[in-house]
Parts: C-alpha cells; structure tokens; sequence
C-alpha cells in the first residue's frame, strides 16, 4: 500500500499569491493513499528539506510529490534530499505549480483547480514508480585513435600525455595526414612540416602510444568502457622493427615510372616499395603488391630484397589481425577533396595545367615534386599569371555539395600570396563568390593579399576553361562590375570543395554513430556536445565531423582527449537510470526496437537453458548506451518494451487523474 | 484503460475546467528538452496563457504512444497537443521524426475512431520559445472551444 | 541608377514570374555564373544574373524592356552550368512571354521580338514554315529590306529557297491550337 | 522496326541536303521511317520564346499523331526539332494541368511514352556502331573532320539525356567510324547563335565566327553537324564572315549523314554536297586522292 507525502510549496507569494496552496494540500490529503500533506513558505529551504526528511521518516513514506517549482529547478535538490532517508531518489515527483500555472495564470480560483489536477497526476504517477537504480559501467582506461592526421594526433598526445594508454590507427603507411601534404599554413605561414613532423615525432616515441601504421580498424563491438576492437594490420612487406629507413630498397626497385604518388596528388612517380615522403612516420617502406613485379611477375624480381641490408624485407608476410580492449574511441578520419572532373566546362582532368588546389599545395611545397619551384605540369614553365577559382564542388547542390568547405577562401588567398613570393612579376586572379575569412588574423591576410600581393579578386564564378595557343583561356564574370570576363592564363587551380574520407559511412555504421547525408559525422549536439558522438564513450575530432581549419582540428583533438581523460577520472562510467527495460518473457524478438534506437543501444541476447540448448531471442538493453528516449518502447508491438520512470502505467495514470 | 472507470466518470457532475465546449480540457504531451523548457520560460517571463491546458512531460515525442492520445480523448479532453523539439534539434537524435511518422500514419485511425482532426495538434517548440509556446495554447485553446462540442465522443462511430 | 522599392509590386511581379517559372527567384545566390559563359552577354544591358536581381526586386519596366531578355538565344549554357538548378533559361522565356502578354515592345530589340511573331504568324496560317514568306513577311514588317540579300540568289540557285510553301491539311486543328492557347 | 519519322520544315526547306543524304544512307542500310502524316512545325524557338504553352502543344500534335499511329519513337534529324519535341515530351510527362489542356485541345490522347531520337542517338542507338561500320565502303582515313555540337543537342541535360553536356563525343565516334580522325577543340558545345539568324546577323557572326576560327585552328579539314540552324549559320555566313574578320576559312560544312554517305561510297551528288553554299570540291577531292592512295 502506498504511504504518500504531498509538499505544497509557497515559494513565498510566488505561488501563493495566486494559487490557493492550503486548499491544494486538503485535496490532497482527501486522496487515498496520501497520509500526510503539509504546505510550507519555501520547500526548497533547509528547515522546508529537513521538515520532508522528517516526515519521511515518520510517516515511512514510499513517495513525495512536491508541488511547487519546475523539476528543471529543484528535482535533484529533492531527490537528494529523499535518498538521504534512504528512499529511492526517483520516488521523488515534481507538480510544477510555478511555472506552469501560477506564474501564467491569473484567475485564482481557475488557477488552484490547475494545480490540484497537476498535484494528482503527479500522485498517480508516484504510486506507480518502482525503484531504480543508476547503472554504473566498469570502464577500461584505454582509449583507440582512428585517424592520424593533425587532429587524431593531438588527441592521442593529450591522453597519453594524461597517463592514459592510446593506440592510434592509421590507414596510409604514415602518420601526418593532410596536414603533412600542405606546405605553407594561413595566416601565420609557418610551414606546415615543420610544426606537424614533430608532433608526429613525439606519438611515435611517445612510451603511452601504440602506433599502427598501414592498419585499418575491422570490427568494433561492445560499449562505453568495453569496446572490443580488431585491428587489421596489412602487409606491409617489411619487418618494421629490423628496418632503418635507408632507402636502398626504393632506391633499387625497378618500378620508378608509371606509378602515381598519393601524396603528391599524382604530380610525380613513386616506386613499387616506397615511403610516401621523406619525413614520413615511421620510416619504413611499404611494399604496394598491386605494382611489385615480385607479385605481378611470379616472384622473379627481387631487387629490393637484394638491396636491403638488414634483410627485413619479407615477400611472405600476411595481414594481421590484433585486438585490442579500449574504453573509450575518437574517430578522427579526416576529408577527401572532391572530385572535379566532373566539371566538364572547367577541363579538369583534360588540360595538364588545370589543377587542384591541394596540387598547388605540391608545387609550392619544398618536399615536393618541384622542390618548391612553382612550374606547369604541361611543359614545366614557371607560369607567370595564375587563375585561381574558389567554390569548385562547394555550395554546387548540382554537381558537388551545398555547403561551403570553410578552409578554400583562406588557402586560396594564400596560394596568392605565395605566388606573389615566390614569382615576382606575376599577377593572380581569384573568382570568388563570397570571401569566408573570420577567425583571428584571417580578414587582415586575405587584405594582404590583395593590397600588399596585389592579387586581383573578382565576383563571380567561371563558366568555361579552355585552352588557346598553349594559354589557359578563363571565362568568368565580375558581378560587380557586370562584366563577362576572359582571362589568358598559364595555369588555373581549383579550390576543390572537402568530403568526408572514403569510407567513413561504413566506419560510422561500424561505430554505430550517426553521420549526416554527406557522411559527416553528427555531434551528439551541435552547441553543447560538439565533441561527443551520437554513442556513448566515442567522440569524434577534425574534418570527419565537417569542413574545419587547423586550429578548430587541433582544438577539437584536444576537446576529445579532455573529455576521455575526464570519463577515465573515474573507475566506473555512471548512467542515470531512467533507461529502457525489456520483458524477456513477452519480448517476440522482431527487433524492431533496434531499428528506431538512435544509440545502437538494443543487441540480441541468446536464452538458453541448462544445457546449453537455444531457447529464445530477445531485445537486450545496453545500460551503457540507452539514453532513455523511449522511442524503442512505440515501435515494440508486444509491448515488452518499457523506460523506467516513464512507463505506460504512470502515463495512463497521469491522464486518468485528469479525466473530466 | 478500464471502461468501467469510463462510465462511472460519465456520470459525474461536470468539474471545473470540465465537459463544455466553452471551458475545454487541453491535454499536452511534450518532450523533457525543448518544449517543457519552454514552457517553462514562457513562466519565467511571466507571460499569460489560457488555462485549460494541463502538461504531461515525457523524455523525447518519440515516447508518445499514440494510444496516449486515444486514452486522453476517452477522458474527456477536448484537444490534444503533442509538441516536441524542432526537426533536427531532437535531444534523442531522431525522436521527434519516429513520433511525427507514427502520428501520420496514426491519423487515419483517430479519424476513423471519430476524432475530429482538428482537435489534434502537432508542434515544435524549442527551449527559447516561450512565446511560442503562449501563442500555441492560446490559439489552440481558442480553435478547440470554436469547434462543435461532440465531436471527441469516440464511442459514437461503430 | 536609383530604384524605389514598392513592396506590392515586387512582390507582385517576382510571384507571377515564380509561378510560370515553377521556380524560386531566391534559389539565385547570385555568383555569376550564368553570365560568364553567356555566348551573347557581350551585347546584353544587363547580364542574366542581374536580370535575376532585378526581377526579384520588382525592377519590372527595365527588365521588360532590357536588351537582354530578346538576346538570349535560349543556347541553355547558363541553366547546364547553374550550380543551383536554377532556371536561368526559362526566366527569360517566361520575361518575354510577359513582355508579349503586355503589349511590351522592346525598343532596342525590336527586331527578335519581331521575327517570333512573324513566325508564330507563319505556323498559325501554314501549320509549317515557309520559308521564303517568312523571311519576306520578316524584312517588310522591320524593313531590313536590303539586309542579307546578297545571299538570296545562291540560295536560290542552290535550291535552299523553295518558291511554295507546303501547308498542313488540317489547318483547323492548328488554328484550334491557336486559338486555346494564344 | 517501327520509327517515325518527323523531318521539319528545315529539312524540306534551306536543309533539303540533310534529308536528302538522309534517306540515301537509310535506303543504302536497308533501314524503313515513316514521315509523320500531316505533321506541323515544332515551333522552333520562336514559341517557347513568347508562349510557353503555344511550345508544348505544337510539337504534341505530332507525338500525338504518331503515338495514334502506334510508333513508339520518333526520330528528329533536326537537332532543334529534337530538342522542342523532347522539351514537349518532358513536360507532357511532369504537368498534368498543362498535359489536360493540350490533350482536350487536340482531342486526342497522349500518354507521355514517346521516345524522341535525334539524329546521333538514332545512329548510334538505333543503328548501331557495327552496322554502320560495316557499310563503310572508303574509309576517310587522312581526313581531319570536327563534329560540332551546338546547344541544342545537349542542352538542358535533364531533358535532353544525351551524352556529356560538355564533352559529347557521339558525333566524334562516328566521324571515327568512317576512318577520319576527329579533331579536338574547344567550342564544340558554344552557341552559334541560331534563332537570332535574321534579326541580330551580327551577334551571330560573332559567335559562328569564334566557332569556325577555333575550328581552322585545330587544323580541321571540314565541320560536321547534326543540325540544320547550326549548318546554315556556318556554311550559309560562312563568307560574310571571312569578308568580317578578313581571314580565310574555308571550312566546309557537312551534315553527319552525308560524311556516312561518301563513307559509303555514295556518289556526293546523290547526298546533295553541291547544295552547300561553301563548296566541298577540295575536300571531295582529297577523299578521293586518298583512295587511289590505296
């Protein structure tokens, strides 16, 4: 039998001044089940807490309704205050008879009849509440890092750096990603290797990093504290820990035409065993089979092997699978650059000097393919006048993506500027639609650009390129002069919009965290909880959640590392334990509940019995990912689904007691 | 739920904010985040709203059982109002959208029950929109006392 | 170049483009690509894109009687290339339909509008184009008499100018056609 | 197979080659059309210019008149014709108000199915490359011919659904199967200015003449089209052109059908060469110094 306390608060002449209090604490003590009602000037005051403990005790009470402010208020304040008296802290419900009624309405008598239905309904829920208890997940202090461009390594650094164990996964045979590729940085010019190969350095060596390079992650399974993770690690041809990144082995290989580099954006050749760039990490060769004559050719070449002083080099090694157990995931894989081929009228693909603004980033680089000398791919000529085109792929809901790429108004005005340096005499061109530069120092450098560097901007986009006596004839327009204009260029560069990496939507549903339409990780939410995914205990950093500069990748590096290392300040990870609960015996495993659940919360869990033997299929609730939303309990046709604290009984209750 | 308590209720004399089409009562289901927030600064504000609407918070509209707003008929309410956060804002990622397909398909039926449609309101208040909140109620408020007072009556339609 | 802004006008005028667009003037955010590759913004007034601007602003006698609209040669480069989906294309088409409905003629580029009408004319009394009536009809109504005559006599001599017109039998149906949607 | 055929008022007019060299080809192949009975004008650019529904109901006379007759598809050598009928088509298929209009004005049906070729897609589609090569008699190996384009067979591309708006290359694979070498350039889709013809000839030459230019740069020995406005635009101005910008062209301008034909070995009076206001002797004469070559 239930042994309710109802509180009715004053909040001073907050809601006495319009709510008749002593008449709402008489309808509810006339209510069965209610033996003991009181009102008090402020409920939420010390002697207003010590009188419900009090109370509590005396009458043993097996729930208290307050009415009186939002729960958004003082729920916590109450809750505490019941579990001091060893109540369970959620048989603690709120009428809110402030917000909702004394402080909207006017009338009072109208306005005390609103707050005894809210009284009652919060009556019949309370006798309906059952005890829960807050869930609490052992968490394994290890944290996996998929993605080693700038912003995975500034997580990984931070946690290790935090004490905490960090295994970091990358795809391509060295860490440094995009970042490593671009040469110069805005708005400061530091060149881009010099400040990355140090931090690649440091995780290398860092004694609380696991590097896996040439790795991609397979499998994940498991939750928030226990994730199972396996780890392919590909064939890389050479033993890692004999090598000493000579260079005899590229150096002998026969293969140096016809392969494209990766990392120069095709603008040179590399060699069947290669390393991407010089300071790559770590610096051991890869051996790509698809080229090696040693595959292609049944075994004959054998030229690197024969180079190789250490004789680490092993044609027979296998892919290999590791697997590892880590608490918490940043999923930090970075961006693509869209394809621009697809615009016919910009020629990309079909004129050798149309290239993309990563390319250019090659050609200004020292370690490039031209040694930082700018020239044309066509006929190596330094050329003296540059078209550069902004927004190709980007804000393009036709033939690329509608949203803006954030970084190209930036890099462009600095490919400008630093072909102003590095070619004296020459003039750039730059199409824009709107200028973008709106972090610290960012106006003032694209000014620069213009004033000091002398680029010449115009409003408009380009309609055609096409190529007339060795010149790259541009068609745009300038809006604002209204003028159709031509320019004759030695070379045009594409600010080509960003996408997210290949293969990340396959990641994300291998995560179970939500990505949008592009396939873009989503943020659990957008302003308050930029750093977390959708999931539980995986937070996500850099371009893989959308177009992001340096600086916000390296920021949101360090925001997913603050936020592991706070959730391993703990040895168990707690949930509040409102959450989804299944009834195993009506539960007919349609599984259909596992279809609308946003947090991949739901699993299948086997019944058997004594010996082994399969009994049933049910829903099985993941306390470490269940949020408590509720949707999972309407999709259940069997209604064998149900969320704690809000269940069907209580909400049937609620709105029987306000029945007419 | 139980007919019985249907019937016994049915006799009883009409109690304040009771039975009439000129003082109708307004059930709400809203979600925890976006729409009980604002409410509850549309009372910060101390903004004035018609008071026939009585709340029930729930954790996200994708809980609402559309059963919830049958039931809610069957006791006499004359409108119902489901209001969580905006498409997109949903705390719970996609709650809002599971409630707002079940309540398309679910329309139908509460139509075929003999629920006059109008008396069912779906919406989207976020957190700051206290005001929005005060116009939604009055307005409702104002639609269901200007429609004809036995159309809720559920058991009329075979 | 000042223009007074008349709320219900431009809205008027931007709603009855919208509607026999079946498009949103809004969708334009103006990056000019339409007018880059124009092949004939070189003689325009106005570039396509601003002619978008103005329209939505209501600028309705300058767009109507701008050079522009009767250039277009509806080649469809702008509409192809239009990274919004906009149809740059058909606002021109649907500008001049107006332009026509309102007894608009163009004072710059009377000619364009002149022929369109002309040949409709020769459709609607032959159900096909005969040529040379055309052109004849063409050159007395601008009075270009002289214009391009020096290529008459090798066209004759080539059999590219017929000297009879074929007509459709059922001239009615045409005339019908005409008539339900002139 | 059953194939309408639709020829326009261009192909019994200032065109007359492009029909003619048609039909001999077509007769040379074995291959049957039937012309639309009693068709009408299309409407050219003149009604989709000022009436936009006047530009839907001219052309769904005929797709209504051949669907009567239970074709299916309907080829439109005219590359303007094709383009009007497509539009049409288009439109039939995505307004019904419009569509209910036209249908009770011409009080016949149409059920939005027709399949509209034009002359390239006819060729490589209905015909097929290997037919085609396979009745290439005189190989044109030596010659350098550039297809051009134009608007109208490519553009807009979600009604017209034909090859790459930019770079479209089915003319330039058929030129290849005749044994000539397609030649590459830049304005293969830029506009010649068409309609406008008669009413702005300068704005015209302008555009033609950047075409034709950009075409002798290359080092083309002739044009193809597949188009009567684009034909007559740079084979009939050709010389007011030249007299413009004061530089030598002569470039002559052959329709697809008729480089088929003398791939063919039809004789070039029979496809109606000497119809071109620009004379083809030199060209004519190198095929057949190329195939005594041999």
């Amino acid at each position: 039998m239930s042994r309710i306390g109802v509180f009715v608060c004053w909040c001073g002449s907050n809601i006495a001044g319009t709510v008749d209090v002593e008449k709402v604490r008489e309808e509810a003590a006339k209510i069965p089940g209610v033996v003991s009602a009181l009102d008090y000037k402020y409920m939420c005051s010390d002697p207003g807490q010590n009188s419900l403990r009090n109370i509590i005790k005396e009458k043993n009470l097996t729930g208290i309704v307050l009415a009186a402010c939002s729960p958004h208020m003082h729920e916590n304040t109450f809750r505490k205050a019941a579990a001091k008296e060893g109540l369970n802290p959620y048989f603690v419900e709120i009428a809110n008879i402030r917000e909702q009624v004394s402080w909207v309405h006017e009338d009072k008598e109208r306005a005390t009849a609103k707050a005894v239905d809210l009284m009652k309904m919060m009556v019949e829920k309370v006798k309906r509440d059952r005890p829960i208890e807050d869930v609490r997940v052992p968490l394994n202090k290890k944290a996996l890092v998929i993605g080693g461009g700038i912003a995975g390594i500034q997580a990984a650094l931070d946690i290790a750096n935090g004490g905490v164990e960090v295994i970091l996964v990358e795809k391509e045979p060295s860490i440094g990603g995009r970042m490593i590729q671009l040469d110069e940085t805005f708005p400061t010019l530091d060149c881009s290797s010099c400040i990355m190969t140090p931090k690649m350095v440091e995780a290398n060596q860092h004694p609380n990093i696991k590097l896996y390079t040439y790795s991609e992650v397979e499998d994940i399974s498991g939750y928030i504290g226990n994730f199972k993770v396996k780890i392919k690690k590909k064939a890389r041809s050479v033993v890692e820990k004999d090598c000493t990144g000579c260079g005899e082995c590229w150096n002998a290989c026969p293969m140096h035409k016809n392969v494209k580099s990766e990392f120069n954006v095709n603008l040179s050749e590399r060699t069947a065993i290669y390393v991407p760039f010089p300071q790559a990490v770590p610096l051991v060769p890869v051996l790509d089979r698809s080229v090696c004559l040693h595959f292609k050719k049944g075994g004959k070449c054998q030229k690197c092997y024969d180079a190789c002083g250490p004789k680490c080099i092993n044609f027979d090694l296998q892919d290999e699978i590791i697997e590892e157990t880590v608490g918490a995931i940043v999923a930090s894989t970075g961006y693509d650059l869209m394809d621009t081929s697809m615009y016919g009228e910009y020629g990309y693909g079909k004129y050798k000097d149309v290239i993309s603004g990563l390319q250019f980033e090659r050609l200004l680089s020292a370690s490039g393919p031209t040694e930082g000398v700018i020239k044309r791919p066509s006929d190596g000529k330094t050329p003296q006048t540059i078209v550069f085109v902004q927004c190709v792929g980007s804000r393009d809901p036709e033939k690329g993506v509608p949203y803006c790429s954030k970084v190209c108004c930036m890099y462009t005005a600095k490919h400008a500027k630093l072909f102003a340096h590095k070619v004296h005499g020459s003039q750039s061109y730059v199409f824009y639609i709107d200028i973008r530069s709106t972090s610290k120092g960012y106006e003032e450098f694209v000014r620069g650009t213009m004033e000091q560097d002398g680029a010449i901007y115009l409003r408009g986009r380009v309609s055609k390129i096409y190529e007339d006596e060795g010149k790259l004839i541009v068609k745009g327009a300038d809006t604002l002069s209204g003028n159709q204009v031509e320019i004759a260029a030695d070379m045009v560069v594409l600010a080509t919009g960003v996408i997210p990496k290949k293969g990340s939507d396959k990641l994300a549903q291998m995560l179970g965290i939500s990505y949008d339409k592009y396939g873009f990780f989503t943020e659990s939410h957008p302003k308050l909880r930029p750093a977390e995914s959708s999931t539980a205990g995986i937070f996500l950093a850099g371009m893989a959640q959308g177009p992001r500069d340096i600086p916000e990748s390296v920021v949101s590096g360090s925001a997913a590392a603050s936020k592991i290392l706070g959730l391993f300040s703990k040895n168990e990870y707690e949930v509040e334990g409102t959450i989804a609960n299944v009834n195993e015996a009506t539960c007919v495993a349609c599984f259909y509940c596992q279809r609308v659940c946003a947090y991949n919360a739901i699993s299948k869990k086997e019944i058997k019995d004594r010996s082994g033997k399969l009994i049933k299929v049910v829903a099985n609730v993941n306390p470490g990912l269940c949020t408590g939303c509720g949707a999972c309990v309407n999709a259940c046709f069997s209604k064998s689904i149900d969320v704690k604290g809000f269940m069907d009984d209580q909400i049937y209750a609620e709105i029987k007691a306000l029945a007419v | 739920m139980e007919d019985k308590d249907v019937k016994k209720e049915e006799h009883k004399a009409p109690k304040h904010g009771g039975d009439n089409s000129s003082d109708p009562r307004i059930i709400a289901f809203v979600c925890n985040w976006c729409t009980y927030s604002g409410a509850d600064l549309a009372g910060t504000s101390r903004m004035k709203y018609s008071d026939n609407v009585r709340v029930i918070k729930l954790p996200c509209t994708g809980r609402i059982d559309p059963l919830f707003i049958v039931e809610a008929f069957k006791k006499g309410a004359k409108g119902v109002l489901v209001s969580g956060c905006h498409p997109g804002d949903c705390h719970y990622t996609s709650g809002n959208y599971h409630s707002r397909r079940k309540y398309a398909t679910f329309r139908d039926l509460l139509g075929y029950l003999g629920v006059d449609l109008d008396r069912v309101e779906f919406s989207w208040v976020s957190a700051s929109e206290g005001n929005k909140w005060v116009s939604i109620i009055n307005e409702f408020t104002d639609k269901i006392k200007s429609l004809p007072g036995k159309s809720t009556d559920i058991f009329t339609k075979k | 170049m000042k223009t007074v802004i008349n709320e219900q006008n431009r809205r008027n005028f931007a709603a009855q483009v919208e509607s026999m667009l079946h498009d949103k003037l809004a969708k334009c955010y103006q990056c000019g690509k339409c007018s880059a590759g124009c092949p004939v913004n070189f003689e325009m007034d106005y570039t396509p894109n601003q002619i978008i601007k103005m329209t939505e602003l209501g600028m309705e006698d300058k767009v109507l009687n701008s050079k522009t609209i009767w250039l277009c040669v509806s080649c469809n480069t702008c509409s192809t290339r239009c990274p919004k989906g906009f149809e740059v294309t058909g606002i021109m088409d649907v500008l001049r339909e107006i332009a026509e409905k309102k007894g608009v003629t163009s004072k710059v580029e009377k000619e364009v509008q002149m022929f369109h009408e002309v040949f409709l004319d020769n459709v609607k009394s032959n159900g096909r184009i005969f040529e040379l009536e055309l052109v004849g009809k063409y050159k007395l109504k601008t009075r270009h008499l002289f214009r391009d005559m020096f290529l008459a006599p090798k066209m004759l001599e080539k059999g590219k100018l017929k000297m009879h017109g074929e007509k459709i039998a059922d001239l009615n149906q045409i005339a019908k056609i005409f008539k339900d949607f002139e | 197979m059953k194939l309408a055929y639709y020829p326009g008022c261009s192909l019994k007019g200032t065109s007359f080659e492009y029909e003619v060299s048609l039909l001999k080809i077509l007769e040379a192949m074995n291959i049957e059309i039937k012309e639309i009975p009693d068709w009408n004008c299309c409407g050219a650019s003149a009604a989709h210019s000022i009436n936009h529904n006047l530009s839907v109901a001219l052309p769904a006379r005929n797709l209504a008149i051949a669907e009567k007759d239970g074709y299916e598809s309907v080829l439109a050598p005219c590359a303007a014709c094709s383009n009007r009928l497509k539009n049409a088509a288009y439109e039939l298929k995505n307004d019904d108000i419009l569509k209910k209009k036209i249908t009770d004005s011409l009080e016949m049906p149409y059920d939005s199915e027709m399949s509209i070729n034009n002359m390239l897609e006819f060729l490589i589609g209905t015909v097929g490359k290997d037919k085609i090569k396979s009745m290439v008699k005189k190989p044109l190996s030596g010659l350098k011919v550039a297809s051009y384009y134009g608007c109208l067979l490519v553009r807009p591309p979600k009604v017209m659904q034909f090859d790459d708006p930019e770079n479209p290359v089915t003319m330039d694979e058929l030129v290849a199967l005749t044994g000539a070498e397609p030649v590459d350039y830049s304005f293969k889709t830029e506009c010649c200015g068409a309609i406008n013809s008669l009413s702005k000839p300068d704005v015209v030459m302008a555009l033609t003449g950047n075409v034709l230019y950009d075409i002798k740069k290359h080092g083309a020995d002739l044009v193809v089209v597949a188009c009567p406005l684009c034909h007559s635009n740079l084979d009939v101005r050709q010389r007011e052109i030249e007299r413009k910008y004061d530089e030598k062209l002569g470039l002559p301008v052959l329709f697809i059908t008729e480089l088929l034909g003398l791939s063919f070995g039809i004789d070039p009076k029979d496809l109606a060469i000497d119809g071109h206001m620009v004379a083809a002797d030199r060209v004519l004469k190198k095929i057949e110094g190329l195939a005594n070559q041999r």
